[in-house]
């Protein structure tokens, strides 16, 4: 038995750091969220040099055919570096959802290009995933579309769609389909786009083993956004430390502060257990795809928790500088929020967990 | 205990109804008093609307006539009466902003008679705007270690420096600013709290980002700004007494528990408006457990806050029981933003007039805003240092050691 | 509008304060725990004298004929000084149930022996105010009751009882009815008495307006529970400062760790605001009945959350000491936990208040 | 990352089942490791089992060979495999007391050779029972200031003062010792680690009362106790660094997973076998909520554990994935009981063999016990201390000024 990474897997993880400490720093998070760009080109495509795009997508397709352990481990530098990049819509649950539900046919129109960068694909499984809000929902039939879907992750500048319908089939789509409206949606968040889909009579293709794939994306886009969250308290964390190291007041500088170090203490003991809840989660996937769902209910519910925790305690240890831009520190505290907000509320997702082990109807 | 009204305060109840009844179209709405203020260009209107509430007595009650107050005794009922048609009738009582709460009690209590007759009349009409000087980027929680230096030149004080969260300093006619005036003496000792117009040359404000994406705080610096030595509130050196009576009032001010109340209300209608998969907020037992525990909570400090207001009354210092308001009411308001932050969902993080906004974004803004005060005027940690030393009698932090 | 207490109350508050201070400290206590007698005969007599039994009734009969303010501030001083002796049932809510429910035979009866407490009366009512366990219940019948009544307040000893049916339904009966069995329990708590009775064909008298009656003197019996807890959390604050500014270690006094004045700042933080909530509840009472149920789940279950907070934060305060039985203060610790668990749970009573504002049917 | 059984695991794994079901009728049962044991009256019964585990390699595997161990090189998926097996089977796995997993480790790192020969293989077989004399009365979070003496005289020292918090002293055959035997030193300099037996004269045990009713600690005095010099563990005066050692494990002990999961395990039946009103408390949409809580907690926890297993395997010192475990181990216990208490309500404050009793008052016994455990061993507020300064690199608390 080993619980770590491979070496193999390290060298994934340490060229992604390395690239994005290089091309990621604060100020480039702060220009897309000031021109409220859906994402920045130019790390796109450094990432996708690196095979980002193609991680989940098979070899054949031109992928790197990797699992979701690696998708987990690039995710946590993602969110460690609040990279404006679409992640764990676009590289996460879209690729895998035409990986097992697309026939050879969709396989090689979609992948290829997916797997370069070239083409974005959204996915529209908010109402499955989180509930539906004002009636958004669509409905399917005749291989037409019809209706809202909000939320839809890393849809921005997509080519493409995958989207769910109110029985749980799941459908793809070309962005210049007739019948399509795409209306563009704001969050605290500027470092990853989010929007709402309106279809009136709207072409598209239907996905095989519709339910069980609309699962299992589901289940692979919450751990996914748990490694994120991973990353961004991390982070956090660190930027903590280091600032109560260099701010002083009343003689001393503040990390020498019991108050201060026990507020660093305590995220510390909060995230270091997650790291294992989120590998786990990403592992089972493969080993044994049943046990995914809880897994990824328990990373996703609890990382959701110890992100709020950590997001108000790095700000509050960081005093007004966390309240102001100046630290940037607020780009880390929204990404948490988002993340908690996304793909289902901790509460609505244990609500599943105790559906999964029987404890209700 | 006795929390009803006499007959005397049935006959003021129905004044302060008419009162309303034939005024409160003149009342500015709720936008003159948020954060995300932008009071210039509602001025006339605010002014207005002050110095009628100050002419009936509504707000700066007790401030004596001749300084423009409406001199009244204390009564705490009435002051009850006041709020409680205000808050029925939705309109806000007053301004509370720095100047009325903050600077008027500290001049009235040590101030020269000059400096008394020439701003309190106009400050309480909101004539004068207000703001703070005390915060600086290296002072935050240790505020007496404050640099900005005020040298002694003939009649006037020459002022440098810098300062920061000056919340409102963009909009301001006057400051009242903590400066070093005797650099040799011990840190709080060496301090003066001096008054001048935000116009007097020398001064360049500059707002400060914040995580909310709007400015409600600014950097000030100052340079060779010039200023009679007339203008020091207290005698030169005791700035620091002089501006803790002024903290005194902040704190109070930050954990306001009508506030909450607000808060609450506004927590208790998304339960009942808002849905998932068609089935109201209201109906998630989750939800309505964490609402209820926190509407236990909101009732606790407002009764809280009745109890501190009729102990005041009785006259004794700061209790025990003032000191904790700032750090539970700030708490307080955090827990209910971020209820309402969990109950929207994926519609609780959009923001920046975004399709499906609900409250113009108040909730994330809030959320963040509640952060922002935990921090501000004293963080959390300053807060249970001065409970735990003032209100419990436990030893001060321990001098340390000189290496 | 005064908040406060009257001149008269402060008088009642100081003579209970001072005649507890003399007679029961915690060796008394530790006395009646070890002998696991139900309640100490000697404090019992010392505070009648001074009016404690009568509190509630009216002068006619013997009593006093006070509020539940009082009430309120007589079981703040008891729960300070863990003082063995009935109340919230036997001082509370029995003597009401008979003042609001009793004809004037009943209160002929029971109230003047009540009054000077020469005679004790349990309340059984559990099953209504905090749910029936083990499918326990009372039927009532042509005068005759049958079932089990579980968790009977200031049983033990009694001379009577006042029962609840299942069909809220009041009952009053001498503690020598036939039919009757009586069976001890033993709690954490060893300063109150709990106990089980069993009904077989027993007779009883009803009281009138029994259902409205039934939910006062629970909501009178959660306020005085709550008064008790926050003269208990007090207590345990009081003993946590001082026994800090006692214990040196790395040659300071604790008192002076920062670490520790916080957590003493968060009890007192917590606490402060607890008294306002239980006077108010106690004072509508009288001033505005309809809105006592609302004001006393208020005051009981937020108390009850603050009690288990301080209980285990003034436990951690005494480090080691806090665990033994030296210090005495688990007293105290468990009395907090048994008030959390008598009549309704903090949940329980949430859903209650959640109900009363129409926000559930 | 791998997580599976290569094939000689599937061998090993039949090995470890074929023991069980052959032996499994000899373990005792879990009284004889319950906080309220009385080992003496199942002494004969568990050390029959012990010599069975020693030998077959399922306690103590890497103890050498020449000590009475197994000799064992390190296996991680061994050691599961055998975990698993035993937990599968409800057989506990073998003690788990203060001198197996505390004397055993610090003995073999700085002992003597002739101490290791004397007390490796007793112990392990469970025929020596040892307690830890740690703590004294004003010696419990700053523990290096401990003031029990031992004077040298001739080749003994002779030891007078007095230890707390002794668990099982009543019970324990030998004892390992902090004393001072250089007063003159600072105070972490001066202390040696010495062992000797509990049957020595001078040595008297007064159990301890403690909130649960059941004295599992106790007060041991020293009045004049003579012990042999060669009975001290590492060189003289360096007792604080071997302290240290033994320390290591006790953290790690005292915030094992394993109980966490048999806590959960046991929440779980209680709401889905208890009910109020009839309804099952699995039906409370709250409670189920928390337990669910809890549960990815307590998953996180296992799952947090074997990483560290398998980072302890790549070498490296004790990082901060360890540092946590007590802190969050011991609290995560006290809020799983803590539920257990919540769901059973009234019943839930039973006690003292009461009539309804639920599990022997273990549901009080363990929510008490487990607040002695958040303190015991190092508070919280230590446990955060040595987090943050060790795990983080924050800054020690700074020497406090001589006033």
């Amino acid at each position: 038995m080993n619980f770590g990474l491979s070496e193999e897997q390290e060298l994934i993880r340490d060229s992604f750091s390395g690239t994005l400490e290089r091309v990621c720093q604060l100020d480039t998070v702060r220009k897309t969220a000031e021109v409220s760009a859906p994402m920045d080109e130019s790390i796109w495509t450094e990432l996708c040099s690196l095979g980002m795009a193609g991680l989940l997508i098979p070899e054949e397709f031109g992928g790197t055919g990797l699992t979701l352990l690696e998708v987990a481990v690039v995710s946590e530098e993602l969110g460690r570096r609040a990279a404006p990049v679409p992640f764990a819509g676009g590289v996460v649950m879209a690729p895998l959802a035409i990986r097992l539900g697309g026939d050879d046919n969709q396989k090689r129109e979609w992948l290829p290009a997916m797997a370069d960068g070239s083409l974005r694909v959204g996915v529209a499984v908010s109402e499955a995933a989180a509930g539906a809000r004002e009636n958004a929902g669509v409905t399917a039939g005749n291989g037409l579309l019809s209706g809202r879907a909000l939320f839809v992750l890393d849809g921005a500048e997509a080519g493409g769609y995958v989207v769910a319908d109110n029985a749980g089939g799941l459908h793809i789509l070309h962005a210049n389909a007739s019948g399509l409206n795409k209306i563009a949606l704001k969050t605290i968040d500027r470092t990853r786009a989010v929007m709402e889909l309106r279809f009136e009579n709207t072409p598209a293709e239907p996905l095989r083993n519709s339910s069980d794939v609309l699962q299992t994306i589901i289940d692979a886009g919450r751990v996914s956004l748990a490694a994120d969250s991973l990353g961004v308290g991390e982070e956090m964390l660190r930027q903590s430390v280091e600032y109560s190291a260099d701010r002083n007041q009343f003689g001393r500088t503040i990390s020498s502060f019991q108050a201060v170090k026990h507020l660093c203490a305590e995220m510390a003991a909060e995230l270091q257990p997650c790291r294992g809840l989120v590998w786990h989660a990403a592992y089972v996937i493969d080993q044994s795809p049943k046990e995914l769902s809880l897994a990824a209910a328990f990373a996703k519910s609890h990382m959701d928790e110890v992100g709020r925790f950590v997001a108000r305690t790095a700000t509050e240890v960081h005093g007004g500088m966390g309240f102001t831009d100046l630290t940037g520190l607020h780009y880390w505290f929204k990404r948490l929020g988002v993340n908690r907000a996304y793909l289902g509320s901790p509460e609505r997702v244990r609500a599943e967990a105790a559906r999964l082990q029987g404890f209700t109807a | 205990m006795d929390l009803n009204d006499r007959p005397e305060h049935k006959v003021y109840r129905e004044e302060v109804r008419a009162f309303l009844s034939e005024y409160k179209h003149l009342a500015p709405g709720e936008s003159a008093f948020s954060f995300r203020m932008e009071p210039r260009k509602l001025r006339e209107k605010v002014q207005i609307w002050q110095g009628l509430l100050v002419d009936h007595g509504y707000t700066s009650r007790t401030v004596p006539k001749k300084y423009g107050g409406f001199g009244a005794d204390v009564d705490i009922l009435k002051n009850r009466i006041i709020a409680d048609e205000f808050f029925a009738t939705n309109v806000i009582q007053g301004l509370g902003n720095q100047g009325i709460s903050m600077f008027v009690p500290t001049v009235l209590e040590h101030g020269s008679e000059e400096l008394k007759e020439r701003y309190i009349r106009p400050t309480i009409r909101s004539e004068i705007v207000w703001c703070q000087g005390y915060s600086e980027p290296n002072s935050g929680s240790d505020l007496a270690s404050l640099q900005t230096s005020a040298i002694e030149d003939g009649e006037d004080f020459i002022i440098n420096g810098q300062k920061i969260w000056t919340s409102g300093a963009h909009i301001a006619d006057m400051i009242f600013c903590l400066v070093r005036t005797e650099p040799d003496k011990p840190k709080h000792e060496g301090i003066s709290y001096i008054v001048f117009p935000m116009d007097t040359p020398g001064i360049e404000v500059r707002p400060l980002q914040t995580m909310t994406g709007t400015p409600s705080f600014n950097e000030v610096f100052f340079t060779n700004v010039r200023v009679p030595k007339s203008n020091v509130v207290g005698n030169r050196g005791e700035g620091w007494a002089v501006a803790n009576s002024t903290l005194k009032h902040e704190r109070g001010l930050l954990g306001d528990a009508n506030r909450s109340l607000d808060s609450l209300l506004r927590v208790k209608r998304l339960l009942q408006n808002e849905s998932l998969d068609g089935q109201p907020l209201m109906e998630n037992p989750l939800f309505r457990d964490r609402f209820i525990k926190l509407q236990a909570r909101v009732q606790a400090m407002r009764l809280h806050e009745m109890r501190m207001t009729s102990e005041a009354d009785k006259g004794g210092g700061r209790s025990l029981g003032d000191m904790v308001i700032k750090l539970l009411g700030c708490e307080l308001n955090y827990q209910l933003d971020g209820l309402g932050v969990d109950l929207l969902g994926e519609i609780g993080i959009l923001y920046d007039e975004s399709p499906m906004l609900r409250d113009g974004g108040a909730w994330q803004a809030n959320f963040m805003f509640d952060l922002g005060l935990i921090i501000g005027g004293g963080t959390a940690q300053i807060q249970k240092n001065i409970i735990s030393e003032r209100g419990l009698g436990m030893p001060r932090e321990p001098k340390v050691a000189q290496v």
